[in-house]
């Protein structure tokens, strides 16, 4: 059952060191808010999965709290590479982080096998792929009728997803809409879903029928966050700030100047502080 | 801009978006020539359908995306579905007739490598990975690729297979089990390359116009093949130049306008 | 390419002696028209598929259409049993027709697997029920990470699919609304898929993104058949006819009455008819 | 109706209404009592979570669907997926905590045919199938069964096992690897039978107001066990007649309406 309450308490409710976490948003809906304050709150040890692991989770691997990185593209969209997590990577810094890489269609697969119940995803994938050789997830299984040797990677299982969406109506049922991604499956799969969204409105009644909606039965907790998606955009809130990503790739290319940046815009800010960084960017 | 008033870059773009027709379905992967893609629908192939991985199918954006998640894909698209719907349904479901794909690393097969530079486990530059690609390249019915040249980026040996070409050469592809097509065509700032119908090695079938096979050579990590008879690519017409430079003028305005800074073109996206 | 043309020029074209065909609808949707198309032409030893055969499953198979059913439950729904197919079980009536029977969960996957161009669907079923010993098509996996032995069943792979949908643009795009069913999937497993949609409107720029919506590269033909889910239903159009449905128990229940009904409803009529059937039900 | 002012059948819907609270998660699979149900949603459970496997999730008709595919079903639902997205998200899940099963045959451990009567091959009856039945007996959390007794109907041995209840009684659901509770309550128009712990036969735990002993057992194909307290159904209340009866009585109308044509209850459906 969802509950309403603060980013802060829901955080702090459903994320422990150790856990296996996954932050999703696919370039749109990304939940920034959630991840800072993941990061301020300093959690250690996590197995952070996500199909596009982009700046925040530069930011989160850069600040330490990931010991394993479960993903199939890491990048800056529209810039280029990940530099915080490269020099995790390559250099162990702040500290060594393990790789589970797959590809989208293994990743999309095993979101869905993980809100489906099952234990593993069976797909046509990897053929003649090196990550078969170097992802010991990556098995096969054998079609009991045509004999085809078809890809199988485990389902994924969060113990905990948070994502944002445009609203939730006042019993905690959430929309989400424009480019959905893999985020109805990162919620089911999961043991607890935390989900900021825009705004609250009192009931869902005029919606389409055929819209995507969590029940608020599928939710643990749900936080209003506007703006808290940003430097991500919120179909029919505020359109994607580019000009922060780009900034990001000098930021993050300078650990002196990262630290600076994040002391300065996470760990003293708060989850109120989104609403005037999107305030500026105009309505979409 | 060279003398001949187009750059290499947009020679590249118009002969990638040549090789596309109207009833193409086009997965615009990672680091994908949208721009080709976007010329050839607003000129010769008006009905082209675009998909990108994000799950926005038939769109039609006025100006170029900065990712594969831009919102204007969405709104402009007949529809858009689930990330998990777009890999099974779509691309696994062999719906797709071209995959885009571009490459850190190419070899003369159409193996593509834009996982890491270096040892796996122990990476020179760890680059952003595979996405969608591996299964682009077995899934669609053809792949095209394209890529500026450069003896760092064509090379001999790539240091990781993150997608399959042609593998080895010859059957490779159907050895494995892939029944679909693979690499058909390279598109580079300097030429346009088929795969040999024997060997599957990419081969030079058409220079663009004012590059000689020199030039080719002297930015490719590997012996180059020539076909018997190799053509000059056509020049871009009047038309396809103001199509590609409008586009890209509208896209600088609207990513300016809507980030309240300059936003560079997409380069790589996830 | 979708291509606009009378319903029986898109059942010549599209349905062959032999065929396997799924004519699918979820109580909602029932593509009626297509189905007494086909009845009219007389296609002969059809594998027909369908989750929920109904009435008019009922009225192919009394008609002879069928010589293999491939289901998960055959009722004619708020009323009973399928006279004309228990018939043809029990007495071979008016020939034998072999049966394959799968849960819906099993048929559910099996058209999704069809969809993603998968050879077979895993999924968890079948646990201690006892189609597994009389369906040879009903076969285990094992995972290969936890152990856990799942449920295999063949892809379903229609030579054709018939549906039936609210409305098309005019480039052959359809739209699906309400319950939605398994018609997406149904027509995406199929080689060839026939629609027939209420009504043909300019364009869809005005439909929410993310609708149920087949491009036009996706589908074979459209025919536009006002009414033609009658005695089912067209959410946003008529409702459906439960008197029908009753009715229906009473002809089916006599061979005579049956080819009577046929006759007269059927084999004299015509496509256009559909629309004067919905005409007196209302709208919704 | 008897002289204590309501019907056995109308028993037996308010004694299952009972069994459902607040925060279930019921799916209602074919020939359930949508009428229990929508009781329990419009008397002490409004918070209720009715899904049909249609795909309509957390529907609050005004009147009694005809069909588990209605289309009020889907006007009053919070929203409708798809039949895959349904069977695979929202059973194969976990997340339904109660689906209710009606039976053509039951024994005593709560197995269930709804597929033949006779053998398989060469069937005295052909009934519909199983429908949804098979994964909702093994992938909802509990069952609870629904049935009007009769030894036609309440049999020593089933014909064919449609769905597993507890098989031969004891561990048997989890020797054969399901780790559900399956069969957990069984609501006659007689009585309320819960499975024993130990052995998980259904046991008689409280009659019907004026139900006889000697009643369930002319109606029912096995030898009946009793618990050691049987408990009396408390009788309907007002409100719960009320309820039901106002139901149906607007069921009856909105469907003649609609019809024009008297149209009876739903009993199976598809």
């Amino acid at each position: 059952m969802a509950t309403f309450m603060p980013l802060k308490q829901a955080v702090a409710d459903n994320l422990r060191d150790g856990d296996t976490a996954a932050f999703e948003g696919f370039t749109h809906l990304i939940p920034t808010a959630a991840a800072h304050e993941a990061i301020r709150q300093g959690i250690k040890d996590l197995t952070l999965v996500r199909m596009t692991p982009d700046v925040v989770y530069d930011q989160m691997i850069g600040m330490g709290l990931a010991k394993k990185l479960v993903f199939s593209y890491a990048g800056n969209p529209g810039v280029g590479l990940l530099r915080r997590m490269r020099d995790a990577v390559e250099n162990a810094y702040p500290r060594p982080i393990e790789l589970e890489e797959h590809s989208h269609a293994a990743m999309a697969n095993a979101y869905e096998a993980g809100a489906a119940g099952l234990p593993c995803a069976v797909f046509r994938g990897y053929l003649g792929a090196e990550l078969a050789r170097v992802n010991a997830n990556i098995k096969q299984v054998t079609c009991p009728f045509s004999g085809e040797v078809l890809a199988a990677v485990p389902a994924v299982r969060p113990d905990a997803t948070f994502i944002h969406a445009q609203k939730a109506d006042r019993k905690g049922n959430v929309l989400i809409e424009g480019i959905i991604g893999i985020q109805k499956e990162a919620v089911l799969a999961a043991k607890r879903a935390v989900v900021t969204v825009e705004e609250v409105v009192e009931d869902f009644s005029d919606l389409h029928p055929n819209l995507t909606i969590l029940p608020h039965w599928a939710i643990t907790a749900v936080s209003v966050v506007p703006g808290g998606a940003h430097p991500s955009y919120t179909h029919g809130y505020y359109p994607r700030d580019n000009a922060t990503y780009l900034e990001w790739d000098k930021i993050a290319a300078d650990r002196e100047l990262f630290r600076a940046w994040m002391d300065e815009n996470v760990i003293k800010a708060t989850p109120e502080d989104f609403a005037a960084r999107v305030a500026t960017l105009g309505a979409v | 801009m060279s003398d001949r008033g187009f750059t290499p870059n947009e020679m590249m773009t118009i002969a990638a978006s040549r090789a596309l027709k109207g009833d193409d379905v086009c997965f615009v992967g990672i680091g994908a020539p949208s721009a080709a893609c976007n010329v050839a629908r607003l000129t010769h192939a008006p009905d082209i359908t675009l998909i990108y991985e994000s799950g926005t199918i038939g769109t039609a954006p006025d100006v170029l995306p900065l990712s594969i998640g831009d919102g204007e894909l969405c709104e402009t698209a007949v529809t858009t579905v689930s990330v998990p719907e777009m890999f099974r349904y779509w691309l696994q479901g062999g719906r797709i007739t071209i995959g885009f794909l571009g490459a850190a690393q190419l070899d003369r097969f159409g193996n593509i490598n834009t996982t890491v530079i270096g040892d796996y486990d122990n990476p020179k530059t760890r680059l952003p990975g595979g996405g969608g690609a591996p299964e682009i390249a077995s899934s669609a019915q053809k792949i095209y690729v394209t890529m500026a040249q450069s003896k760092r980026g064509m090379v001999d040996k790539i240091d990781f297979y993150t997608s399959f070409g042609h593998g080895e050469g010859g059957d490779h592809r159907k050895r494995i089990g892939i029944d679909t097509e693979g690499p058909a065509l390279l598109i580079t700032d300097l030429a346009i390359w088929e795969p040999d119908p024997e060997t599957k090695e990419f081969t030079v079938v058409s220079l663009h116009p004012g590059v000689s096979r020199e030039q080719v050579q002297e930015t490719c990590g590997w012996t180059v093949k020539f076909a018997d008879g190799v053509d000059e690519t056509p020049a871009p017409t009047a038309l396809e130049l103001k199509t590609l430079r409008d586009l890209k003028a509208r896209t600088e305005a609207a990513h300016k306008g809507a980030a309240g800074s300059g936003a560079k073109k997409g380069s790589k996206d996830g």
